[in-house]
């Protein structure tokens, strides 16, 4: 209990620290410590969680069960290992005169207050706070998005803010639905929008209220998620922002959009009786997954090619959590740690790409792998990990999901089968010049921490040669939480 | 006890691609580290295939990796034990032949390291894929196989060509392994379980054993490189190191129809007769285009692989015929198609590895790719040069060498036709044979062309002229393949014997009497229908030749030989340009055959400033020119015309997220 | 052993009779050219006289091209023995089909066309090239020739085949009037004669054969010279045995061998006649033409396949 | 039951819901942007004062702190902020091109019509007397939305967000009495922060883009130009 609290409170101590100290020479190095301690705290909450069971804080405002706490954890380690490599990174900018301390301040501040909101948004039990997280989380990110002062940048950040904001205040309208069907079974209840309560009078709650809200949310969080078509913002505030933003955006934000909504799926289908959450859902994530498959085609920016993927990816977890089913739900839950974890590191390579070839311009950007075989083999093998190659964990995942699918709906296949093909000569079409042939002239060696890349690429590699106990015993009981029967 | 060797095969391999990263500054070390554990590796696999292909039961294991619901199979039955065996002969073959091999590269601008750490990987993969008896681990084997191999046929990145080709390469590996993964997806559906075991016993309807039979028809077929899904092949293997491309081209494609028979033959079971028509009609086209691809090539490599096509198809047509009889009841006839196929497995592995080798030989020594630059090399390589006549006459399918027998056995098959009830089938299948002839017809006539133009006559270019022999380890690996190659034609009795455990695996009822009349006949059907004695022909052969050399004897030394110029017609002496070029040689073909390539032909008459015309000739593929391509611009215009959506009006943006809201709200409420 | 023994006499007589056979042709066409002509066993003389000579091998010929007429002549001779001529059931039948008698001359024309190509002169080049294009279209239309008759008698070895013919009242089956058509055509091509090659001819616009062993001489011409006519031989016993198989002996008694012998002279005396008369009726065709004529081959063969299946099969 | 029937402190519940959606119509013609603010403070006036209501008839005390969060954000500081800034931006005098005001207003209506059709099977159930309001909170709701589409300017996009905000607020208090109170705080903290995150980006719209029309965002797209 004290681990849970500590890790939400460690963060929200940062930010403050950050806000009011300001920028100085070590603020990088604490920034580190801090995370580590928040991912240590997590760990021991972890430890809990798996020794005894779902987690209550006295006032019901937390709920850890097995369906957060892994993704809490991985939040607390890509937060660590993001901050292992924006230290460098970031002092590197600092250098190049890009950013200077004010703006620094309100970067660190605002990256421990960006994890702060994702932690809570994990652990909240109140699907409101949920909400104000998540809305907090945009608002933590926005500025950090148009840190570069740049035209783009402040256009990123505009966009970003406003389409988020109008999407998420539908969300809150979809929650407010659900309060108002949660009130008319548990009359007058302060706790009537707690989630522990909620699920255990799923099926008494409205239906035709929870069709309204479930569209509201679904566009709401959708938004976030970055689903065809209310994607827009994500490959200009993936493409702008500092890199170990991307890092985390991509990695962690749209994960805990996604959790947002398949706990509402979860609280809904069952009081719904039919399967109209699962259709949405495949329908967006089919409509995401190729579109942004396509689109890879056209990149010229390498962090924006990236976003690109991330979309397409979760676009292949909503499709997964709609067909729904222990096999599909059991996928599209791995894949969320496994994408996450990927593509973090994707970005953290690729943040040292653009350093070492001075710009983020793809046909820029040639021969890594013989400038710095380090950023590139890393770059490479990330690269094939994400397109689903085993033994990486991704290929496991999406094994899954295929063949639920051609169980459950042998016709979502072929597209299926297309997107992929599609997305992966999308991305390695460009990724081959860049890493591979002779590098041009004046491109120089950074100095890069590969770590985290490595730490990353280690786990994913080992979820997909074996997963180990503890995870898969988690992810089927969220598995069993979501479909109600699991694969164990 | 095989099944262990096989992993120690698996583990040596693997070492041999990790074990250097210890050191991974130095090239030395790795080449010193990696090839004789990839020997080793060879050994144990050949060991452990033999023994497997030996031994009736097929033994197995379970290892706690993998899913948690599922952990991986592994189980080593007759089928593997020989495509295990046959992978790890030329493996073998290749740690014997490459560190002397891949000396050039370590002045090359990239590491070693790579390219042993990958091959090790490859290897390994390959083995596992053999090893493997449930579908996500055969998925994980299967893709470690492909990326392995597209990191190695990506090696000497710094051409352009070669990232193309790789690119190409993966891609269709990526599709090839998504149908595949759809087959065992129908599977599992219908066998509750992703095991081998629950695949088997699964019982499909006709119309869903006929989509996943196509499913992995396709998949195992995009790697195998059957027509029209092998434009990766030529591509692929002149750019890769030519060790490697025998591993892919020798090896590989191997491991791509052991997927396939077991996919069909042990999971799938009940075969229709239609498939087997299928897979016929596939394999007669890729072996004739194939082999008429083949012939406009100049590139050595590329000829090769073309060549591969060719022979991959002659392999499923023995599967089609086989599937044919098995579909309509023959089971003897069934085994005797199966075999043929696993023969000619077998006999391809050995000469088109013994080919690559040679051509890397070639290509090394005389620095060049283009047949029209080389010539005379016989007498610069001599060693190279006999082995690969060997090579050239197996693949000829001339006896007596190993090429030869396996087509005979198919013509054998194919020959007995008439038993089945459906006429039109036994008509048709005769004239797929003839296929079958023309083919081998072709081939020799290519073959001719190669030798002919790459080591007879006068040398045409400066290199070629100043080749000179290679070193032992490389003319070891290449003899010991020519070697097997004569063996395995003479003693074509023996390897049937053995390959009868496999064919008894699946068709338990009924056994052809082919090894029935002892180790010097082959007698497909029976003694009267037909019957082969290799060793006796070439016994004969020799006979004949010594008798004609002894009637010569006498003469020989009354009239030693005399050496003079050739007759030039009186004009001029002759020179290297006069001779006929392969372009040339193949002209009467390319004007028979025509409409088979899109050609694009130009010739400059000489003129004032200008000695000597000028003719160009360029050969395409139409499966490239016709499907591929146009997919392609097809993607991007689709791309081109969704990005659309994407203007950068942020009013738009939003105007998409209040439509969709609309929508969904409407469709919700009515 | 009295089978081998006789297998071994078989092989002799059909090595040694083939120069007459070759002499024959020859002579008759003379003989209808309204010309003297030599005497029929003049190519014994020419054969001896070309042994007795001695070997000029071009400077850029390497070992391919000394070997090439040991190869060619060996494997004919093989060739020759697998045969039945005079009697069936010889034990060397059984060691190769007919399938493999094509995979003989196969080999023999891979070294041959090598030799060819080995000097390095343009004459060797056009030789070979134009030999293999001929002979991969001539191929399976003999394949397929083959195997019409294959499924009529079930089997691809020629004793079993000339045995069930034998064995079987006479009855016309028309596929084999299509194979035999067919056949004849391919052999022509094969051997190298008129319509398609001609062997009496240095022409380089037309010469095919004698292209590839322009280069050769002494011993070495001779044994390819051997080689072709053994080839005709071969060719002109295995359509005499296979469409009139009559008076082959089934068994080894002295009286039936006899019989078998004059039988086959007889037979290919007039084979030889009939094709000396062609020769001279016909006119050699473009090399361009020669696909069309072999597609022919094919086309009769494919019918002969066809009417079998539609017509014979019940 | 009918209109009539209602206590007269409902009726003026509901008379105020009507308000509030004509003041979202003005928001949607306004043209002038002082006038938008403002016509934006009246709105926040009427909200505040509905929650009050809904406060006393319910008895619900909590709902007076959010109604006076409302009076303090959305009638004072966001106003306040939004003047000074366009003051300070000197935008007062530009003037908001519409794009064909009367299409814009029909469309208004029709929201109008199609969210009422929307929650009707929300009104069966709601045993609210002011559950009608739940309609009109939603078509506050997508006028908002049809603001921020229709208008160019970032002060306008920014007052049509908080319109929405607004309708949503609304729809809270109407249909159940309010969020939760820790729910209500934070959203009151999110408005805060995001009114003063506006505040910073109009300043860097204004140096970075060199206008405040959102038409000139158009720096990151896909089509090739």
């Amino acid at each position: 209990m004290i681990a849970l609290y500590l890790t939400l409170l460690i963060p929200l101590a940062a930010t403050l620290i950050f806000a009011l100290i300001g920028h100085w020479k070590h603020a990088g190095s604490l920034n580190l410590l801090v995370c580590a301690a928040t991912f240590a705290t997590s760990l021991s909450c972890a430890v809990d969680v798996f020794n005894n069971g779902a987690l209550m804080s006295p006032g019901k405002l937390f709920y850890v069960d097995a369906f957060n706490v892994y993704l809490v954890l991985v939040n607390a380690l890509v937060g660590l290992t993001t901050a292992i490599f924006s230290r460098p990174y970031m002092a590197h900018e600092v250098e190049i005169g890009r950013v200077d301390d004010a703006r620094m301040r309100l970067y660190h501040s605002m990256y421990q207050g960006f994890l702060l909101t994702m932690l809570v948004a994990l652990t909240t039990n109140n699907l409101g706070l949920l909400w104000v997280a998540v809305e907090g989380a945009t608002l933590a990110t926005v500025l950090l998005v148009s840190l570069y002062r740049t035209p783009e940048s402040i256009e990123a950040g505009w966009k970003y803010f406003i389409l988020c904001g109008v999407g998420i205040a539908q969300a809150l309208f979809g929650t407010v639905l659900v309060y108002f069907a949660a009130e008319r079974v548990l009359p007058g209840a302060e706790d009537a929008l707690l989630w522990s309560v909620l699920k255990d009078h799923a099926a008494e709650l409205e239906p035709t209220v929870l069709t309204l809200a479930f569209v509201f949310l679904l566009v709401g969080y959708g938004t976030k998620i970055g689903l065809v078509p209310l994607h827009n913002w994500l490959p200009d505030a993936h493409s702008e922002g500092p890199t170990p933003m991307s890092a985390i955006l991509s990695g962690l934000l749209l994960n805990i959009a996604l959790y947002a909504v398949v706990r509402y799926k979860m609280l809904i289908e069952p009081a719904l009786g039919n399967h109209l959450p699962g259709y949405l859902m495949i329908g967006f994530g089919m409509l995401s997954f190729t579109v942004a498959g396509i689109l890879l085609h056209r990149q010229k920016d390498i962090k924006r090619m990236f976003s690109y993927s991330s979309i397409e990816h979760m676009g292949l977890m909503t499709l997964a959590f709609g067909i729904g089913g222990p096999l599909a739900t059991f996928g599209g839950l791995l894949h969320m740690i496994v994408h996450s974890l990927t593509k973090s590191a994707i970005f953290v390579t690729v943040g040292h790409a653009a350093h070492v070839a001075g710009t983020q311009s793809i046909d820029k950007i040639r021969g890594l792998i013989r400038t710095q075989p380090s950023i590139g083999w890393s770059f490479l093998l990330g690269v094939v990990a994400i397109a689903g190659f085993p033994p990486f964990g991704v290929f496991t995942s999406e094994f899954l999901l295929f063949s639920a699918t051609i169980k459950g709906w042998p016709l979502l296949v072929i597209p299926l089968l297309i997107g992929l093909a599609v997305a992966f000569a999308g991305l390695f079409r460009h990724l081959q010049p860049m890493v591979f042939g002779e590098p041009p002239a004046g491109q120089v060696p950074v100095k890069a921490n590969m770590l985290p890349v490595l730490l990353h690429l280690l786990v994913v590699l080992w979820l997909g040669v074996a997963i180990p106990d503890v995870l898969s015993r988690w992810l089927d009981q969220a598995t069993i939480m979501v479909v109600g029967r699991g694969l164990l | 006890m095989p099944l262990s060797l096989a992993f120690t095969a698996v583990g040596a391999a693997l070492l041999s691609g990790l074990l250097p990263l210890v050191r991974p500054g130095s090239n030395a070390a790795a080449r010193l580290i990696a090839f004789p554990l990839l020997g080793i590796s060879g050994i144990f696999g050949m060991i452990a295939g033999g023994m497997a292909l030996g031994n009736t039961q097929s033994d197995s294991i379970v290892l706690p990796v993998g899913l948690p619901w599922l952990h991986s199979h592994l189980q080593l039955d007759p089928l593997a034990g020989f495509f295990l065996a046959v992978v790890s002969l030329v493996t073998l073959v290749a740690a014997i032949y490459g560190p002397a091999y891949v000396r050039e590269y370590e002045q090359g601008p990239q590491p070693l390291l790579p390219l042993t750490l990958f091959t090790g990987l490859f290897v390994a993969g390959m083995q596992l894929v053999l090893l493997a008896a449930d579908a996500f681990s055969f998925m994980i084997a299967w893709e470690l196989m492909s990326v392995t191999s597209y990191f190695l046929v990506a090696y000497q990145h710094q051409h352009e060509v070669n990232r193309r080709a790789a690119f190409i390469y993966l891609l269709m590996a990526q599709v090839g392994g998504l149908f595949i993964l759809l087959g065992y997806g129908v599977l599992s559906g219908f066998g509750h379980g992703f095991d081998f075991a629950h695949m088997a016993a699964a019982t499909l309807s006709p119309g869903w054993s006929s989509v996943a039979f196509l499913l992995a028809f396709v998949g195992f077929g995009m790697k195998a490189g059957v027509v029209p899904l092998h434009v990766w092949l030529p591509q692929a293997h002149p750019v890769a190191p030519s060790h490697i491309s025998a591993l892919m081209s020798g090896v590989m494609l191997k491991v791509a129809v052991y997927g396939f028979i077991r996919f069909s033959y042990d999971l799938l079971g009940g075969i229709h007769w239609q498939w087997g028509a299928l897979v016929l009609f596939v394999g007669s086209a890729s072996a004739i285009l194939g082999v008429l691809y083949a012939l406009m090539q100049h590139d050595l490599k590329r000829l090769l692989a073309y060549h591969s096509v060719e022979n991959i198809g002659i392999i499923y047509m023995g599967l089609g015929l086989s599937m044919i009889f098995a579909g309509t009841g023959h089971q003897a006839l069934a085994a005797l198609g199966l075999i043929a196929a696993l023969y000619h497995c077998l006999n391809h592995a050995l000469f088109k590895s013994l080919l690559f080798f040679g051509a890397g030989v070639v290509l090394q020594q005389s620095h060049e790719h283009d047949l029209e630059k080389m010539g005379g090399l016989i007498r610069r390589l001599p060693v190279t040069a006999t082995c690969f006549l060997v090579g050239c006459i197996s693949i000829s399918a001339l006896p007596p060498f190993n090429g030869f027998v396996s087509e005979w056995l198919t013509f054998q098959t194919a020959l007995q036709g008439p038993v089945l009830e459906n006429n039109i089938l036994g008509a048709l299948i005769p004239v797929a044979a003839a296929v079958l002839a023309l083919t081998g017809a072709l081939a020799a006539a290519c073959f001719v062309k190669v030798f002919g133009i790459c080591f007879l006559g006068l040398p045409r270019s400066e290199k070629s002229a100043a080749a000179t022999e290679t070193t032992p380890g490389p003319l070891a690996g290449q003899i010991v393949l020519a070697v097997l190659c004569l063996l395995f034609g003479v003693l074509p009795t023996w390897t049937v014997g053995q390959l009868e455990h496999i064919a008894r695996l699946f068709f338990p009822g009924g056994m052809p009497e082919t090894t029935a009349h002892g180790w010097l006949w082959l007698t497909p059907v029976s003694s009267q229908v037909a019957s082969y004695g290799a060793p006796l022909v070439l016994l004969g052969i020799g006979l004949a030749w010594v008798l004609a050399w002894l009637w010569m004897h006498p003469r020989r030394r009354r009239f030693p030989v005399r050496r003079a110029p050739a007759w030039d017609c009186g004009f001029g002496p002759l020179n290297a340009r006069m001779q006929y070029t392969a372009t040339a040689f193949t002209m009467p073909i390319r004007r028979i055959f025509r409409p088979v390539w899109p050609i694009t032909e130009s010739y400059r008459a000489p003129t004032a400033e200008e000695q000597g015309g000028r003719y160009q000739l360029k050969i395409g593929d139409w499966a490239w020119l016709k499907v591929y391509e146009p997919i392609g611009r097809l993607l991007l215009t689709t791309a081109r015309r969704m990005a659309m959506i994407q203007g950068g009006n942020i009013r738009a943006y939003l105007a998409y997220s209040f439509f969709t809201l609309i929508v969904l709200l409407l469709v919700v409420s009515l | 052993m009295k089978g081998w023994l006789l297998a071994l006499v078989q092989t002799g007589l059909l090595a040694f009779g083939a120069p007459f056979l070759a002499g024959w042709v020859k002579w008759i066409k003379c003989r209808l050219q309204s010309r003297q002509g030599p005497p029929p066993w003049q190519p014994y003389r020419d054969l001896l006289r070309l042994f007795g000579k001695e070997v000029v091998v071009a400077e850029a010929a390497s070992p391919i091209f000394r070997i090439a007429p040991y190869v060619v002549f060996s494997v004919t001779a093989l060739a020759c023995s697998v045969v039945p001529m005079v009697a069936i059931g010889l034990p060397t039948a059984a060691i190769a089909d007919v399938i493999v008698l094509v995979g003989f001359f196969a080999l023999g024309r891979f070294f041959l066309a090598l030799a060819g190509m080995d000097v390095g002169t343009s004459f060797g080049g056009m030789g070979s090239s134009r030999e293999m294009t001929i002979a991969s279209l001539a191929e399976p239309a003999m394949l397929l020739g083959v195997f019409t008759l294959a499924m009529t008698v079930r089997s691809t070895n020629l004793a079993s085949m000339i045995g069930y013919l034998i064995e079987q009242p006479f009855q016309l089956y028309p596929s084999f009037v299509f194979a035999a058509m067919g056949l004849v055509l391919v052999a022509v091509a094969e051997t190298g004669r008129i319509p398609v090659d001609n062997p009496a001819t240095h022409l380089e616009l037309t010469m095919v054969h004698e292209a590839m062993i322009l280069e050769f001489s002494g011993r070495h011409l001779a044994l390819m010279e051997w080689g072709a006519m053994l080839k005709l031989m071969i060719y002109s016993v295995l359509l005499c045995n296979l469409f009139l198989p009559w008076g082959v002996a089934v068994d080894f008694a002295p009286l039936s061998l006899l019989i078998g012998l004059g039988a086959i002279t007889l037979k290919l005396l007039l084979l030889g006649t009939a094709l000396a008369v062609a020769e001279t009726g016909l006119a050699k065709m473009r090399l361009f033409r020669v696909p069309q004529y072999l597609g022919l081959a094919f086309i009769l063969c494919l019918l002969g396949m066809l009417s079998h299946v539609i017509l014979e099969v019940n | 039951m009918t209109l009539t029937q209602l206590p007269l402190a409902e009726q003026f519940v509901l008379t105020l819901a009507a308000l509030i959606l004509f003041t979202s119509f003005l928001l949607l013609a306004q043209s002038r942007i002082v006038s938008l603010i403002h016509t934006f403070a009246w709105q926040g006036a009427l909200l505040f004062i509905a929650t009050c209501l809904m406060a006393l008839t319910s008895g619900r005390h909590h709902l007076f702190i959010s109604a006076f969060m409302t009076l303090a954000l959305k009638v004072f500081f966001i106003p306040w902020q939004l003047r000074r800034l366009v003051v300070r931006l000197d935008i007062r005098r530009e003037v908001e091109t519409v794009g064909n005001a009367s299409l814009v207003m029909i469309g208004g209506g029709a929201l109008v019509l199609f969210s009422y059709y929307v929650v009707l099977p929300i009104r069966e159930l709601s045993f609210l007397a002011t559950r009608n309001t739940i309609a009109i909170s939603l078509a506050v709701i997508l006028i908002g939305m049809l603001m921020i589409i229709t208008r160019r300017k970032a002060v306008a996009q920014v007052i049509g967000f908080m319109s929405m905000e607004n309708g949503l607020f609304f729809a809270a208090v109407v249909a159940t009495y309010g969020m939760p109170m820790v729910v209500e705080l934070g959203v009151a903290f999110d408005v805060l922060v995001a009114a003063i995150l506006f505040g910073i980006f109009f300043f860097q719209l204004r140096s970075g883009i060199g206008s405040l029309d959102v038409d000139h965002l158009n720096r990151l797209h896909e089509v090739d130009r």
